[in-house]
C-alpha cells in the first residue's frame, strides 16, 4: 500500500506519520504557496498539484488522483475539509481503482445530505431535533414556509442541507425575520456548496453538543467510543474538545452510544465516522448529524481509548476486520482537553494573523501531545483554515487535564505571528468552564461585549517587556559590527557573528 | 542609554547601565532595578530581577508586517516598540490615519463578502463596516473610531490585497 | 509551599512542569555555565550557586540550602544524581527546616551502603545475588578475600560498597586477577565516593536487570508498580529502559512487587525509590540494591501506568496519604520505551559531543513525550552528564510502540552537535532487540569489535547530502548582499535580509 | 557553479544551475538531476527530486568546532565539506596532522585518567593511547594510524583544555 494524503497542515503530518509507524510510504501533495510546508518535508515523496487558492489545488479531486497515478499511489487518505465529504470525489477514486480511505461514496452522499441523514436517523429510532423533514422545493412559497417554521416553533434555524461549519445557516428569532434568513441562507449554501435546498430545525435553547466517534469495518463491526464534548465553540466552529463529557454519565454514554451505532448500521457505514448530537438542559439527546470522516478533534478519543483512529482507518481501507474491545472503546481512561491554536488575533476580534513564523517551541513534556502543522521558517498562509495546531493534554481527572494544559499554554511558544493561546489560557481560568457548566452558547455569551484583551499584563509584567525591549536595543548597539557584507559570505563568518550577538 | 518603550498603552523611560558581563542597571520611570540578563535563542532573552530573584522568559520577534515587535511572556502577546517606531499593532487594527481621514484597510489579501455601510452613515467605534473572508472565515472589520464614512472603495465579490484601503472615515 | 530544585536538566525541567501544574511556586538553581539554562528560564524564581564544575556548584549542598533561604523555598527536590543520595544533604536539608523531597536521611544511608541493603533485603526474606554479606576490612589479607572469593565462585564482581553507575567495580574471571581488582577497585571507590570498602559478589552470566518503582508515604502505604525493563546498557550505564519486560509475566510481577514493597517497608522507606533485581537465566530473581529517588527512567512507569509519580513525590513529601488503586499501579496499560538522548556521537565511540545547539525540534505527535532539558542556543557544557533529552515512545504493543519510537527518531532534529539518535534508529532495528531477547551483557556484546557507522546512508542518501551542501552554498552565493554592516543595526533590516536569503 | 563535495569518504562534483523560480539542474559525477529546493528554517533544505517526485529534508549546521558541516537526514547524521574546507570530523577524530607527525588532541576540556602508551611503543590504528574523563564519563582516545609514540606531553590527573595534543605519534 501506497497512501497519497489530499490535505495538508497538521492532518496530512498526522496522517504520514501513522503511515511511517505501519511502514507504509506516503505522499504529499501541495499548492504553491505550500512548498516549504511540513507535510510536504514528511512525505517520502511529494507532488505540486496546483496554485495557492483552495478551489484550484486542494480542491481538485482530478489533479489529486492524476498525482496518486504519478506517484504509484494506491489509496487516498481525504483527511478533514477540502475533498473529505465529497463522495464525487470517493467515487471518483473507486473508478481510478484507487482506495478512498473512508466512507463509501453511497454512505457519503447519504449522510452528507442533511435531511436524508435526518430520515436514517428516524428510520434507525434514533430522536432527531424537531423539524422539516424534506427540503424545501426551490419553488416553496413564503406562505408554506412560515406555515411549516409555525408548526416547529421559533426560535429556529434555517440550515442548507448541503452545510456544515456553520455556513448556510440562519437563526430566526421570530416569523418577521423568517424570510429574509431563508434568502440568506439559501444564497450562502449555493455559493459555498453549489446547493441552495434548504429546511428548518428547532432552535435548542442552550444545547450541549455531544459526538460519538465511531469505527466500522467491511464486515458489519460497528464500534461506538466514549462521547466527545464540544460544546466551546464560537460563531459555530469547535475550539475545544474534551473526553469524556461532564454532562455524560455511564448509562447516558450507553444510550448515546447505542443510537450513534444504529444510524451507523442503517447508513451501511464503513470507516471512521462520528455522530453528532445535541443534548438539550433535560438531558434529553437529539441527532443532529453524521461526520463522514476522520474529526478534528480525533486525538481526545485516542488519548482516553488508547486506539489510535488513523491507524484503523488505513486498517479498515484495506479490508481488516475490526479487533478492539467495545469496553475499552466505551470506557474513559482518564481525561483529555484539546486547544485548537490558531494563526488568530484573539485580541482583535480573532482576526487571521497569516505570516511567517518567525520560530515554534510547541509545548511538551508528561501528558502533552501536540499535533502540529508548521515549523519554523513556513509563512502560514491566508489561503486555508488558519489552524496551526492542536495541543492536547491528558491526566488522569479533568482538573487535573486543566491545569496541565494551562501549563503547557504558557510554554507553548510561537514567534512572528499572533494565536489564539492567550485566549485559552485565559478560558482555563473561567469558573464555569472549570466546573463544566457549559452549552454551545457559553463562549459566544461570555465574549460578546468583551473588549478586555485576553493578554492580560499587570503593571509588573509591562516592566519587564519594557526592559526586555530596551535591553534588546541595547544588546543590538553594543553588539559587534555586522558580518561582512559582499557577495561572497561565508557561513562561518555569519555564525562567528550571530554568536558574538549572543550577549 | 535610554529608550522610550511603547508597551501597553503607556511610554515608559527605560535607561540601561552595564554593570558587569551580564549585569544591567536598569530604570524604568525611575525605579532603578539590577538585572541578570542573557540572550537564550534567536528571539528570547532571560532576565533575572535582583531582590527576588524573579527569572522572566521574554520573546521579541517581529510582527507579521514586519514594522511591529510582538513580545510574549509566560504565553501571553502584546505589541512593543523601541523609540520612536510606531507602536502601530501592524495592520491588524484595520485602521491607518491619513491627513485626517481615517481608513479601514483590509489586514490581509481576501474577499470582500459584505459592505455594512455606504457614503455618508454615521458610524460609532468600533461598529462593524465591512465583512472580508480570509481563511476561511468572514472576518468583520471596524471603524477605529466614531465618524462619518466618506467613501467605500470596494463591492461585495471584490478580491483585495493587504492594505488596500476599503472604507474611508471622515 | 515552594520548590527549590536542587538540579538541572531535563530532570530540573520535569519538576518544574509539575509545581507548575499543582499551583507551587519552583526556584532553579544555576552554575555558570548554565545560566542560560532551560531550567533556569522556566523557573519562577533563579539563584546562582557556583562556578560551573559540579562540586562546586550541584553539588554545594551549603550553597543549595542558602539559596533555599534566599528564595523562601520550604521543600526542596533533588532530581536524580549529584546529592539526592546524599544521606548528609538531606540531613541537613532537615536541620535547616526544609522538607526534603525524598525518603529519610536514615533510609538514604541504610540504602546507601550496598551490603547493608543486602543484609535488609536478606532479614526482609528476600534472595540477593550470593557474595559477602560484610565488606572487607582494609586488613583484610589477600588470603582471606581469596578464600571467601572461591567459596562465592568465580566470574565474580569487586563492588565497591558506596558504588553507584558503574563505578569501583570490576569483573574477576579467575583468581589470578582478584588482587589486582581488589586494588583498583578500592582506588576508584576512594576517589569516586570517599570510601575505600568492598565486597564480593557473584557474576551471574547474563542477567536481565528488572527494577520495581515504589512510592511509600508516610502512613505505612507501599505502591509497588509493574516492572521496568533496563537490561540496554553500555558499560554499565542504561541507554533504553522500557515497561513491561517482555521476561516478567503477571506471577513474576507479583512477586518482584511483593519482594521489593518487603525490603522497602523493611527499611522504613518513605517517598519515591526503586528496588533494582536481577533475573538470571533459569528466571530466579535477586535483590541487587535500591536507588533512593526519583529514576531517570521514570516516565514508562507513568506512561503504563497513567500515575505521576513526580507529583506523588510533591504529595508524599507534604504528608498526603497515597491514593492509587495498587492494581492499576501494577497492570501495565500499554508499552512504553524510553531512549536517553545524549550529547555524544555513536559513530566515534560514543564520545562526548558538548557545544552549541543551534535548533532542536523534538519529536511529537501521538504516543510521543518529549522530557527535554534544552533549548536553542544553548551551548551543552563539558561538565556534566551528557544527557539533553528523553524521548519517550507509547503504545498498545511494544511492537507499535518500538515502530513509533523509530518514526520519532527519524522526526527529531538536532542541529550543530552530535547526539546518539542515529545510535537508536539503528538499536531499534536489530532483530534480537525487536524480539525482546536481551540481557544486560547484550549491548556491549553487539557493539564489541564493531566500527561502522550507526548514521548509515546509502549511495543515494550521499548523493542526495552533496546535493543539498552544494546547494546550501549556491544559494548563499547567490543571495543577496548582505546586511548593512555598522556599529547601529537595526532588526528590521536584518530581518528583511535574513528573509531573502530564505531562497 | 561547480562545488566539491566531500561526504562518506569521497569528494563528488556537483555543478548546479538554476533553472527556476526554485528548480536546479544539478550534475553529480556527471549524473544529471532536476530537483526542486527551498530552505526551510535556519538549517532545513527541502528537496523533492524529479523523477520520483522523492521528498526528502536535509538539514546542514555548523559542527561544534564551527569548523566542520554536519549534515543530518531521516534522522543520521554524517559529516560534509564544501569545496576545500577540510571534512574534518572537528576534533573528534582525535587527530590532527602536524608536519608528518600526528597528535591525539584532546577533544574536550577533561582530566586524563590515564595513559596507556609511552615513548617509543609500537601502537595500531585506532588502538587506545590515553583516556580522558569529560562528561562523567571516560572517553578512551585512539590512535588515527599505526606507528611509534614519539611523546606523551601529560600525565595521568592533569586537567587538560579541548584541542591540547596528549600524544605525538611518528
Amino acid at each position: 500500500m501506497k497512501i497519497l494524503i489530499a490535505n495538508r497542515g497538521e492532518i496530512a503530518v498526522r496522517v504520514i506519520r501513522a503511515c511511517r509507524e505501519m511502514g507504509i510510504p506516503s505522499v504529499a501533495v501541495f499548492s504553491d504557496c505550500d512548498r516549504g510546508a511540513r507535510h510536504v518535508r514528511e512525505a517520502d515523496q511529494a507532488l505540486h498539484i496546483g496554485p495557492s487558492e483552495a478551489a484550484r489545488s486542494y480542491l481538485r479531486g482530478d489533479a489529486i488522483i492524476d498525482a496518486a497515478r504519478r506517484a504509484g499511489a494506491d489509496a487516498i487518505h481525504p483527511g478533514y475539509g477540502f475533498l473529505a465529504e465529497n463522495a464525487a470525489f470517493a467515487r471518483a477514486c473507486r473508478q481510478a481503482g484507487l482506495t478512498f480511505i473512508g466512507p463509501s461514496p453511497e454512505a457519503i452522499a447519504l449522510m452528507g445530505s442533511k435531511t436524508a441523514a435526518r430520515g436514517v436517523a428516524l428510520r434507525a429510532g434514533v430522536p432527531v431535533v424537531p423539524g422539516t423533514e424534506r427540503p424545501f422545493d426551490v419553488r416553496a412559497t413564503e406562505e408554506e414556509i412560515a406555515r411549516t417554521a409555525r408548526e416547529i416553533g421559533y426560535p429556529l434555524l434555517v440550515k442548507a442541507v448541503a452545510g456544515g461549519g456553520g455556513k448556510g445557516m440562519r437563526v430566526v428569532e421570530d416569523p418577521a425575520g423568517l424570510s429574509d434568513a431563508v434568502r440568506t441562507a439559501r444564497s450562502e449554501a449555493g455559493a459555498a456548496f453549489g446547493d441552495t435546498s434548504v429546511y428548518l430545525e428547532r432552535r435548542l435553547a442552550r444545547p450541549r453538543h455531544i459526538e460519538v466517534q465511531l469505527l466500522c469495518d467491511g464486515m458489519g463491526t460497528v464500534i461506538p467510543f466514549v462521547e466527545r464534548e464540544c460544546s466551546i465553540q464560537r460563531r459555530h466552529q469547535k475550539v475545544v474538545e474534551e473526553s469524556p463529557s461532564t454532562a455524560v454519565d455511564p448509562v447516558l454514554r450507553r444510550r448515546l452510544a447505542g443510537a450513534a451505532s444504529a444510524v451507523a448500521r442503517d447508513a451501511g457505514y464503513t470507516n471512521a465516522g462520528t455522530i453528532e448530537f445535541l443534548l438539550d438542559e433535560q438531558g434529553a439527546f437529539h441527532f443532529l448529524e453524521m461526520n463522514t470522516r476522520l474529526q478534528v478533534e480525533h486525538p481526545v478519543t485516542e488519548l482516553v481509548t488508547s486506539i489510535d483512529l488513523v491507524q484503523w482507518q488505513i486498517r479498515i481501507a484495506r479490508g481488516e476486520a475490526i479487533d478492539i474491545d467495545p469496553a475499552r472503546a466505551l470506557t474513559p481512561h482518564g481525561h483529555a482537553i484539546e486547544c485548537r491554536i490558531y494563526a488568530e488575533d484573539p485580541d482583535q476580534g480573532f482576526m487571521p494573523s497569516p505570516g511567517l513564523v518567525r520560530a515554534i517551541r510547541p509545548a511538551a513534556g508528561p501528558g502533552i501531545r501536540d499535533d502540529g502543522g508548521v515549523s519554523a521558517g513556513y509563512t502560514v498562509p491566508v489561503y486555508y483554515d488558519s489552524m496551526i495546531a492542536k495541543l492536547v493534554a491528558w491526566a488522569a481527572s479533568r482538573e487535573e487535564a486543566i491545569a496541565r494544559m494551562a501549563r503547557a499554554l504558557r510554554e507553548y511558544q510561537v514567534s512572528g505571528i499572533r494565536t489564539t493561546i492567550p485566549f485559552f489560557l485565559w478560558l482555563m481560568q473561567q469558573p464555569d468552564y472549570r466546573e463544566g457548566r457549559y452549552d454551545t452558547t457559553y463562549l459566544d455569551r461570555l465574549l460578546d461585549g468583551r473588549r478586555a484583551a485576553f493578554s492580560k499584563l499587570d503593571e509588573g509584567d509591562l516592566e519587564l517587556v519594557a526592559m526586555a525591549a530596551a535591553l534588546d536595543e541595547f544588546l543590538r548597539r553594543s553588539a559587534p559590527e555586522g558580518p561582512p557584507a559582499g557577495s561572497v559570505r561565508s557561513l562561518w563568518q555569519e555564525a562567528a557573528w550571530r554568536e558574538a550577538l549572543r550577549a | 542609554m535610554t529608550f522610550e518603550i511603547d508597551v501597553g498603552g503607556r511610554v515608559r523611560a527605560v535607561s540601561i547601565e552595564r554593570a558587569g558581563p551580564r549585569r544591567f542597571r536598569i530604570v524604568v520611570d525611575g525605579q532603578p532595578r539590577v538585572v541578570d540578563a542573557v540572550r537564550a535563542g534567536e528571539f528570547g532573552l532571560s532576565l533575572i530581577v535582583d531582590g527576588a530573584a524573579a527569572s522572566r522568559d521574554v520573546h521579541l520577534a517581529p510582527d507579521s508586517s514586519g514594522a511591529g515587535l510582538l513580545a510574549a511572556i509566560d504565553g501571553r502577546v502584546v505589541a512593543v516598540s523601541v523609540n520612536d517606531r510606531q507602536a502601530r499593532r501592524s495592520a491588524h487594527e484595520g485602521a491607518a490615519v491619513a491627513d485626517g481621514a481615517q481608513a479601514v484597510v483590509a489586514p490581509m489579501a481576501g474577499r470582500v463578502v459584505r459592505v455594512l455601510v455606504g457614503p455618508g452613515d454615521e458610524v460609532g467605534a468600533r461598529q462593524a463596516v465591512i465583512v472580508v473572508e480570509a481563511m476561511k472565515m468572514e472576518n468583520e472589520l471596524r471603524a477605529p473610531r466614531a465618524g462619518r464614512v466618506k467613501d467605500v472603495t470596494v463591492t461585495a465579490g471584490a478580491s483585495v490585497e493587504a492594505g488596500r484601503a476599503l472604507v474611508l472615515l471622515e
